[in-house]
């Protein structure tokens, strides 16, 4: 956490942000840009967050393009449902889910996903438990999205997170 | 002859002492008196010098440029008549003076004393010396200024705050009308200066504003001389020690409502309505005054009533457009002037050795007090008009006018006369009333004295006086013939009549209504005296008239109860109304030059209407509507609406090329929206309950809303009117010509705001610092609702939900919610400030700028507060608003100051582009760093006011009474 | 459109299917806001717009910058990055905000949180208005 | 599209009117900020609507063809100086709330 | 004018914010080091004035045009100094100065950021009186706004908190409306230099001229909103009755930038149209300033608090200004300026003396509200074991004098410049310059000569009983302890109305010389915009 | 050809974000709750950004991006400190 470095891989994103935001790959943007991250990860580091380490970056992709695919299968579902086409008789509801990923960054991304996919939402998590409470709005089966939820994402998270 | 230059030494030599006599030690009673009376006696000295000049009808002028352009000029002229009261002034003030070293006591403070009595003194100087009206007035306001603080002298008595209130209230509304009425002379003359005015007399009686000029002056005369009805003021000026009461009745302020009344005589008598108004004024005055002297057991106050009367003969004779009239009533100036001053001082000198003034407790002073009571015996028969001494002269030749005035209406034929000697009946019964009442009879018992005879030099000019009204009234020829001449003359000019200074002019009717006057008072004084001396204070029939109850009355209802209620039916204490009023003024002032130039507008063109602004309007508009519906009980529901109308508000900038403005509007509106959030924890949540619900309630929305969609309307139709318009040949040309040649960026706004315009953003930026301030400020000494100082309802749940959970600890619930959140949060933190620095950086060429970086950059900081909580940022963050705000505000003013060192005038902008090798160009702009300073500024006033608020929470959380360093570590770091 | 007319048929073909498919998403997400029963249903319909309508839309951006301006133009990832950060933080809190006054409000539609068995009284501070 | 921007001002400028009479300090304090919307776009429009020109320059462009950046820059230093004056409006609304105990703008309830 | 002294210019505005924004930075403590720098701020201002003013006089009238960034008018933004602003700078500076010294005593220390705001203040004031740009004047005019808004709630306390809202909510009305006309004067005109606007104002017809008045007209009630005119005024006497007394003191002189600024925008833009004679709008302002006299003088009546009584006066005093400027004669509004220096003068000082003098009768109750209502935390209270001053009799003496004088000076009542302020109004109102004597005077002018006196007798009345209950009190009251430094500015604010009496020749010589520039328009126009002068005015009369 | 597609599919998708708008513009009136309202406002910006990209297309200029980015980036910034005091009656503690 100290060093001149302090998160690496923010500032590679930090820096590959600025390069996109000027839309210039000039050696004074790089040199610029790379001041500017170095600082945005001194900046971060005053906040003291949690260390994070990141493993297995093929796991990793491999869930980004697991997700995309989810993503936009959900939104197509979704939009059935909105515009009452297909089957009558959906459910929606609460699914509980227990968890076996702790780390704070692999909750965060399982988060991001849950909600970012259309009809389902991440809505409460107990640490106590170690339990997450999400929304689906087409609920067959209960145990079928706690088994899809745990197989698809959590685990791969938690081979890159902890 | 003296030196002109003599007469403004005069006056400044009264002046002057003053300020010295009221430096002097307050036990300084010798130094102050010695000063006083040398001064006094000096001023004497010089205003006798000048009698050769002013002795055959010569005037002595000065002249010192003052106020030239407007003709006001400090004029100092001396006639004959100004010369007497000249001398009357000077003179009796000396013996006043003299009096007075022995009638103060050495626990007055007699510094101020004679500091006011001098600058009294040199007041009234200057006013009979006045050659300029609006001098006149000048120094007529500083005499009733003077003789307010003399009468008040002893204002630990409320007979003396009162009686010196009563007095100033009077004399300056006189004096506030003679100016008034001086003023609209100096416009039917053209001049204000007395020569001319007094050259100037059919001129201004033919004038159509005499009239008015003339009641304006004379309300200034009268009441300064109590005459009636503003007669009252006077005998509660008795409240004054009594050196000053016969300084101010004898020579001074009560004569110069009659001076004036004289000065003037040439231009303004001599009409119907001046014989109308000065004369029954005057008939009034004289005939009140003696009837309620007669029944005052006060011996001032019966004095005080006199002196009423008197000036009311010396109006009624000036009244009477008789040029013989004006002459008796020069005389009687004189005469009064003597006597009066002689019998205050022994009624002073009474009062001084036997403690009391009461005529029911004295009596048989003669034996104790024998050459007081001589003296007052012959000051007394003057005032009763007995021949032989001075004021039979006067009063004789005022008979002899009564009996040839003319009576313009038949049914006061022969009433003159009458009312001649019926008031020179009572007259002569007062006189015997302080006479018989104070020096016979038998020794007086149970005086808070023992009496005995006042000191040698106290009696010293009461001798003096009574001297010259013997002196007078024997020998009126030698002694003041050439006098009265003199007077008589500066005031009428070539039309002096003749007339006759004689004791003796044969058994004529005057005479014989002098001897009726005579016995009749006598009668009348032993009729009376039986029932004088009661309990009952005042004269019978007028005892309800109390002048000072009246007064007091009619100022509270004046200018208390009517003001209070005339100033609730003018103004407001509320909000509402006010801002109904501006709102309506405004559409006044709006509709006023449509309406006299036409409607400006052209009806709309439906074509090329887009339908995306239609839609995007019909939603802002809409959430608008609802965001005012809802701001009364659902606060939080109609900011979240407000947002609608704010989002449509960006896109339209957006929409129509102005992507600086949506994005400076789309930061404002989440900064503010966060600010408003965190107002509203101290905002007590409204419950719909009792409201106004009647019809008059009813009927003031229905007004507000008339006026709500007249402004909208107004407002839309101004707006359509302008936009519809060709755009003028505007000067923003200008700025698009030269913002990259001259200015060095490409993104024109931002050029006008850190170059073109840098002033303007100098000042903004300086407003958001100072409100920044006055925020902090406000919230140190912020005391919450009482209904607010508990922690949420929401918290309180979760946190009792948490504690009653043994495997959590309060706050979990809080802390797990905000988890996935708060980690986002902080990993957006060096996003979004590197954002910032790119909108910071590119402004001066794309949208963006020091404002909206400033503003990104505290969003980032406050998200911080929001994931975290404000310990846990403050422990982390050392943000130093103060800091940033100062830094900012110094860099911005500093970079534009160093314009200065090379001779250029502030903000003027310097740039070049700085060639580094593998680089390239890279641009150096003092515009940047002015951006710089308005990020600076912004991130530290945005930052101060939403951490001073946000610190509120953790405030009231602690013990409510015990100091938070916390909070203050928002100011300092 | 200043420049469209430069753009090859097949670019603006694709441009024109993207945008109006983006733009339909969104305004089918938006629709569901309306349609959809309850606020947990309707919390799910606006994400329509924000993956996959938003991608629609950023690629044709994309597309139409870089073909116009003849060089890739890449920049409309970030706003596809920044969205997937920042939506579900504002969606969670709400759908949790929800929750809880549900909770308070006694609603049996949302679930209680489970409890180990001696924590049963928990519950209850839910409910009782000052429970603690 | 003048009129629509027209009618737009209207609506955001009587709906602020109407607040700004009414007796509650919230109310006041987001009609003031729907006034100072519409003065915003007021202020706008004085330099015309223009679509699709903004005043940023391009190299070689006629300078006549951009949208007035005057009054966007006036309209710049309006909106910060009505942020700053609506965050102390607040504040001293919060202030008034606290000591007075009531809501209303005086200070003090009135009997209907 | 070129070199050193053309850079004079900016340092009334620059001085103060430099100095301001050094005092943030120091931070909350060094009370010490921040007074010392507001003095020296302020003297240096005070110097610079004095400057200027000579400058104006000696250079007929126009010190100069100073061009922000270098740019030229109408494009850049100008400070115009003349005879006028010159005077209302110096007026500004030494208002300041008494206010400043007067809060070394003890008000400094009441609550947070005393020093900057004031500061601020006098920048704001200063601003508003030099711009010569419409926009800017608005930013001027906030600026003093919000720095008054702190010192006007500076010391917090529920009465101020009360005013202060209502004083906000108004002002930020007034503010809108000012911004709306604003823009309909650039929408209607394309600039926003006030000698372009005059200078292009001539070429307007038709729409674009009610447009253009439209605008001028919503401008200039924003202008009455600040300037306190009635029914626009409600909100001014109990905003300046409640605020610290070094506040109040200063905001004597903000009224006057309202009247300012119709003087200023009135006579620029419609005065060289008609000449002498304003049409536009000149009734309005008539009227409603013999209103507000009379509405001012009501409340001075009505009031038993001289914090009222004082703001009261506020209002009488601009009453008469706009009458005054509405009546639309040079010799009036000659007198006008003399008479808005001396009320504005003794306004000041009765402020700061109202403290003074109630101090002993409310056993500064409000300095102790204040800090209780501290939350029990923040600064010390001004030291309550600290005597605040010294009690002698001279000191009583001192308050005595200093009330007599203020009383004397609000009635307009000799020896001090109240009454040749009066005095210059009202005779120039009846003497139009020009006019035979005797000639036809408008029912206006004997309307507002008749509000004058009266409210001059409601000023005497008010204050004789304010003087007598608090200066007389029949009780034995305990003298007030005063310090050098609170009575020494009253003596200084007093004195200039003593030496404006006895230099009543030379001041008036300046402010007729004054008003002679302002309804010579022309010669405004000409200073600033030199090249555009002669090219394109049709219309333009001239005086 | 390529042209005229162009300016009807972008005016078109205009238009159907201009209904999704009105749709989210809806819901906030209608809430029946705050947080219906707040989700609707969501809605909203999201898709005024999406206005706003279309936009930029259909100038054909880049200098809209940056707004759309503010929003993607900061639009939740007021919903979540909205959330927030729903949830926890307070944004920042
Ligand atoms: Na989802
Ligand atoms: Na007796």
């Amino acid at each position: 956490m100290t060093g001149w470095l302090p998160f690496p891989l923010l500032s590679a994103a930090l820096l590959a942000v600025w390069l996109l935001l000027v839309q210039s790959l000039g050696l004074g943007s790089v040199l610029l840009g790379a001041v500017l991250a170095i600082a945005g990860g001194h900046a971060l580091a005053a906040l003291q967050p949690p260390g994070a380490r990141v493993r297995r970056p093929g796991v990793m992709l491999r869930l980004v393009l697991l997700v995309l695919g989810d993503i936009a299968r959900s939104n197509l579902a979704v939009a059935r449902i909105v515009l009452r086409l297909g089957r009558r008789g959906r459910r929606a509801g609460f699914v509980r889910i227990p968890l076996e990923l702790r780390d704070r960054y692999g909750l965060a991304a399982l988060a991001c996903i849950i909600t970012a996919t259309p009809g389902t939402i991440w809505v409460e998590f107990d640490s106590a438990a170690g339990a997450v409470l999400i929304h689906v709005l087409d609920l067959i089966d209960e145990e079928a999205w706690v088994r899809t939820i745990k197989q698809r994402y959590e685990r791969p998270l938690m081979e890159i997170f902890e | 002859m003296p030196d002109d230059m003599l007469l403004i030494a005069a006056i400044a030599l009264l002046f002057t002492g003053a300020l010295v006599a009221g430096l002097l030690p307050a036990n300084a009673r010798n130094a102050e008196a010695w000063l006083a009376g040398v001064i006094a006696l000096i001023g004497l000295g010089l205003m006798l010098s000048f009698w050769p000049a002013v002795a055959h009808g010569g005037v002595v002028r000065h002249e010192i440029a003052w106020l030239p352009t407007l003709g006001l000029n400090l004029v100092l002229r001396l006639d004959g008549f100004a010369w007497m009261f000249a001398v009357l002034v000077t003179g009796i003030g000396f013996l006043v003076v003299l009096y007075a070293r022995y009638y103060m006591s050495p626990d007055d403070p007699v510094p101020r004393f004679f500091a006011f009595f001098l600058a009294f003194m040199g007041s009234m100087l200057g006013l009979v010396l006045s050659g300029n009206l609006i001098q006149l007035v000048f120094f007529w306001e500083l005499t009733s200024l003077f003789s307010f603080l003399l009468i008040g002298y002893w204002h630990h008595t409320a007979a003396a705050r009162d009686g010196a209130r009563m007095a100033l209230t009077i004399t300056t509304l006189g004096g506030l009308c003679l100016l008034a009425g001086v003023l609209v002379l100096g416009h039917i003359v053209g001049s204000y200066d007395l020569d001319i005015v007094l050259a100037s007399g059919d001129r201004i009686r033919a004038d159509p504003l005499y009239l008015p000029a003339l009641i304006l002056v004379l309300l200034g005369a009268l009441t300064k001389s109590a005459q009636f009805p503003f007669q009252f003021w006077l005998p509660n000026a008795m409240a004054a020690p009594t050196p000053v009461s016969a300084y101010l009745h004898s020579a001074t302020l009560v004569k110069a409502g009659v001076f004036l009344l004289a000065r003037l005589w040439p231009v303004l008598a001599g009409t119907d309505a001046w014989f109308w108004i000065v004369g029954t004024t005057g008939l009034i005055t004289l005939l009140l005054g003696a009837y309620v002297a007669i029944f005052q057991n006060d011996l001032k106050g019966l004095l005080a009533y006199s002196t009423i009367s008197h000036l009311g003969l010396i109006t009624l004779l000036l009244g009477l457009n008789s040029r013989l009239a004006t002459v008796a009533a020069i005389f009687h100036m004189l005469n009064h002037a003597i006597f009066k001053a002689s019998l205050f001082m022994a009624a002073g000198a009474i009062d001084h050795e036997t403690g009391t003034r009461d005529i029911r407790r004295l009596s048989g002073l003669r034996q104790s007090m024998p050459i007081t009571a001589a003296l007052a015996v012959v000051a007394a028969a003057a005032m009763a008009g007995v021949p032989l001494v001075n004021g039979f002269l006067s009063k004789e030749m005022f008979f002899a006018e009564s009996l040839t005035a003319p009576a313009p209406l038949p049914p006061f034929e022969g009433m003159l006369p009458v009312a001649a000697t019926l008031a020179g009946v009572f007259s002569v019964a007062y006189s015997l009333r302080f006479i018989c009442g104070v020096f016979l009879g038998p020794a007086p018992v149970g005086l808070p004295r023992q009496p005995h005879e006042p000191p040698r030099l106290m009696r010293f000019p009461v001798e003096l006086l009574v001297l010259a009204c013997l002196a007078v009234g024997i020998f009126p020829a030698i002694t003041v013939g050439p006098l009265l001449a003199a007077a008589a003359a500066a005031v009428l000019g070539a039309a002096t009549p003749a007339y006759s200074l004689a004791v003796w002019h044969g058994f004529t009717l005057p005479l014989l209504m002098s001897t009726v006057a005579l016995a009749g008072g006598v009668v009348l004084y032993l009729l009376l005296r039986r029932h004088l001396g009661g309990e009952a204070e005042g004269a019978p029939l007028l005892r309800r008239f109390e002048g000072r109850r009246l007064f007091e009355r009619a100022m509270v209802l004046l200018s208390w109860r009517i003001a209070s209620s005339l100033h609730g039916l003018m103004g407001t204490f509320r909000l509402q109304p006010q801002l109904r009023l501006v709102v309506l003024a405004a559409l006044a002032a709006a509709f006023w030059p449509v309406y006299r130039q036409g409607w400006p507008a052209a009806w709309p063109d439906l074509a090329g209407l887009d339908p995306v602004i239609v839609v995007l309007w019909a939603v802002g508009g809409a959430t608008a509507i609802a965001a005012a519906w809802q701001a009364k009980y659902h606060r939080f529901t109609a900011l979240i609406l407000v947002g609608g109308a704010g989002l449509a508000t960006c896109v339209t900038f957006v929409w129509f090329s102005a992507p600086d403005l949506a994005l400076t509007q789309l930061l404002v509106e989440t900064v503010t929206a966060i600010l408003i959030l965190l107002g509203l924890r101290w905002l007590p949540k409204r419950v719909k309950g009792a409201e106004p619900a009647g019809a008059a309630a009813g009927m003031r929305r229905l007004g507000d809303l008339a006026i709500a969609v007249a402004a909208g309307s107004g407002l839309a139709l101004l707006a359509y009117a302008a936009m519809s318009r060709p755009a003028p040949d505007a000067i923003s040309r200008y700025f698009l010509e030269r913002a990259y040649t001259e200015g060095g960026g490409t993104n024109v706004v931002n050029v006008i705001l850190v170059d073109f315009r840098g002033f303007d953003t100098l000042g903004e930026i300086t407003v958001l610092g100072v409100v920044a301030l006055t925020v902090f400020a406000l919230l140190r000494r912020f005391r919450p609702p009482p209904e607010s100082l508990d922690r949420p309802e929401q918290q309180r749940i979760q946190g009792a939900y948490d504690a009653a959970r043994p495997d959590r600890a309060v706050g979990d619930t809080a802390a797990d919610a905000m988890l996935v959140p708060a980690t986002l949060m902080r990993l957006l933190f060096p996003v979004i400030g590197l954002f910032a620095i790119f909108l910071l950086l590119r402004g001066h060429d794309q949208p963006g700028g020091g404002f909206a970086a400033g503003l990104t950059m505290s969003i980032a900081v406050i998200l911080q507060y929001m994931a975290g909580g404000t310990r846990w940022a403050e422990a982390r963050l050392r943000v130093r608003p103060l800091r940033w705000l100062g830094a900012g505000l110094l860099l911005a003013a500093g970079t534009g100051g160093a314009a200065l060192l090379f001779g250029r005038p502030f903000l003027t902008s310097y740039f070049s582009y700085l060639h580094l090798p593998g680089i390239g160009a890279v641009p150096l702009a003092s515009a940047l760093l002015f951006d710089l300073g308005v990020f600076l500024l912004v991130v530290g006033a945005t930052a101060l006011m939403l951490v001073a608020l946000a610190h509120q929470s953790i405030r009231s959380h602690q013990a409510p009474r015990r100091a938070d360093p916390g909070a203050a570590k928002v100011g300092e770091g | 459109m200043m420049h469209a007319a430069e753009l090859p048929a097949w670019a603006a073909l694709l441009t024109a299917l993207l945008l109006l498919s983006g733009a339909g998403l969104a305004l089918i997400g938006s629709l569901g806001l309306l349609r959809l029963e309850s606020f947990y249903a309707r919390v799910h319909a606006p994400t329509l717009g924000t993956t996959l309508g938003l991608a629609c839309i950023l690629a044709a951006s994309m597309l139409y910058f870089s073909m116009l301006q003849a060089r890739p133009v890449l920049h409309e990832l970030l706003i596809a990055g920044f969205v997937t950060i920042t939506t579900p933080v504002s969606l969670m809190l709400l759908a949790r905000a929800a929750l809880y006054r549900d909770r308070r409000a006694g609603s049996t539609e949302v679930p209680m949180p489970v409890l180990p068995r001696d924590a049963e009284a928990a519950l209850g501070q839910w409910r009782a208005p000052d429970g603690g | 599209m003048e009129l629509v921007i027209a009618l737009a001002i209207g609506v955001l400028s009587g709906s602020g009117v109407w607040l700004l009479l009414r007796p509650r300090s919230y109310q006041v304090i987001i009609g003031l900020g729907l006034v100072s919307s519409a003065v915003n776009l007021f202020i706008f429009g004085m330099g015309r609507l223009r679509v699709g020109v903004a005043p940023v320059l391009a190299p070689g462009a006629d300078p006549t063809q951009y949208a007035d950046p005057l009054p966007q820059a006036l309209v710049l230093t309006a909106i910060v100086i009505g942020f700053a004056t609506t965050a102390l409006f607040l504040v001293v609304l919060l202030a008034a709330r606290g000591l007075t105990g009531t809501d209303h703008v005086d200070g003090r309830e009135h009997d209907p | 004018m070129s070199g050193w002294v053309g850079q004079l210019m900016i340092l009334p505005i620059l001085l103060p914010l430099l100095a301001g924004a050094a005092m943030v930075l120091l931070g909350e403590q060094r009370r010490r080091v921040k007074a010392a720098l507001g003095v020296a701020s302020v003297l240096a201002v005070l110097g610079v004035a004095v400057l200027l003013l000579w400058r104006a006089d000696a250079v007929d009238g126009m010190a100069g045009i100073y061009r922000l960034g270098d740019w030229p008018a109408p494009f850049g933004i100008v400070l115009v100094v003349d005879r006028l602003s010159a005077m209302m700078v110096l007026l500004a500076s030494i208002l300041a100065l008494a206010a400043l010294v007067f809060s070394l005593a003890n008000w400094h220390r009441a609550g947070p950021h005393f020093h900057p705001l004031f500061q601020f203040l006098l920048m704001g004031l200063n601003g508003a009186f030099l711009t010569g740009d419409v926009f800017n004047l608005f930013v001027f005019f906030e600026i003093l706004l919000a720095a008054s808004y702190g010192l006007a709630l500076y010391g917090a306390g529920i009465a101020r908190i009360r005013a202060g809202l209502h004083y906000i909510a108004v002002n930020l009305s007034a503010s809108l409306l000012f911004l709306i006309g604003a823009g309909l004067l650039y929408g209607a005109a394309g600039t926003l230099n006030m000698a372009d606007l005059a200078a292009r104002l001539p070429m307007l017809t038709g729409s674009d001229r009610a447009l253009f008045e439209a605008g001028a007209a919503i401008l200039g009630t924003a202008f009455l909103v600040k300037a306190g005119m009635w029914p626009l005024g409600f909100w001014l006497a109990p905003t300046y009755a409640v605020a610290s007394p070094p506040a109040a003191a200063i905001f004597a002189i903000m009224s006057k930038v309202g009247v300012y600024a119709v003087l200023r925008l009135w006579l620029l833009l419609f005065g060289a149209e008609h000449g002498s004679a304003m049409a536009f709008g000149a009734d309005w302002l008539l009227f409603g300033g013999i209103v507000t006299v009379g509405f001012g003088a009501i409340g001075v009546l009505a009031t038993q608090d001289m914090g009222h009584l004082a703001g009261s006066s506020i209002l009488v005093s601009s009453g008469t200004l706009l009458a005054a400027i509405g009546v639309g004669q040079v010799g009036v509004t000659a007198g006008a300026l003399f008479y808005l220096v001396s009320s504005t003068l003794a306004i000041c000082a009765f402020f700061l003396l109202i403290e003074l003098v109630e101090r002993d009768r409310e056993a500064s109750a409000d300095v102790l509200a204040v800090t209780l209502e501290a939350f029990g935390e923040g600064e010390a209270p001004p030291d309550a074991a600290d005597p605040v001053g010294t009690a002698t009799p001279v000191a009583m003496a001192m308050l005595g004098i200093s009330f007599v004088c203020c009383a004397l000076l609000l009635a307009g009542l000799p020896p001090l410049s109240g009454f040749i302020a009066k005095f210059a109004v009202l005779t120039a109102l009846l003497n139009p310059v020009g006019a035979a004597a005797g000639g036809a005077v408008p029912a206006g002018s004997w309307a507002l000569l008749a509000v004058v006196i009266f409210s001059g007798f409601t000023a005497i009345v008010a204050m004789t009983r304010a003087g007598i209950r608090v200066l007389w009190s029949p009780l034995d009251r305990s003298v007030p302890e005063v310090r050098g430094a609170e009575i020494a500015p009253i003596a200084l604010l007093l004195l200039l109305c003593l030496g404006l009496t006895v230099q009543a020749g030379p001041v008036m010589r300046y402010m007729q010389d004054a008003a002679v520039s302002l309804y010579t328009p022309l010669d405004y126009v000409r200073s600033v915009l030199p090249a555009a002068v002669g090219t394109a005015r049709p219309g333009g009369g001239g005086a | 050809m390529s042209a005229t597609l162009l300016i009807w599919s972008v005016t078109l998708a205009q238009l159907l974000l201009a209904l999704a708008l009105a749709c989210g513009c809806l819901r906030m009136l209608r809430g029946p709750d705050a947080r219906d309202r707040l989700l609707g406002f969501d809605a909203v910006s999201v898709n005024a950004m999406l206005l706003l990209l279309v936009f930029g297309i259909r100038t054909g200029s880049a200098l809209y991006f940056e707004m759309a980015l503010v929003i993607a980036l900061l639009g939740f910034v007021g919903t979540a400190a909205f959330a927030r005091f729903l949830m926890r009656g307070e944004v920042i503690e």
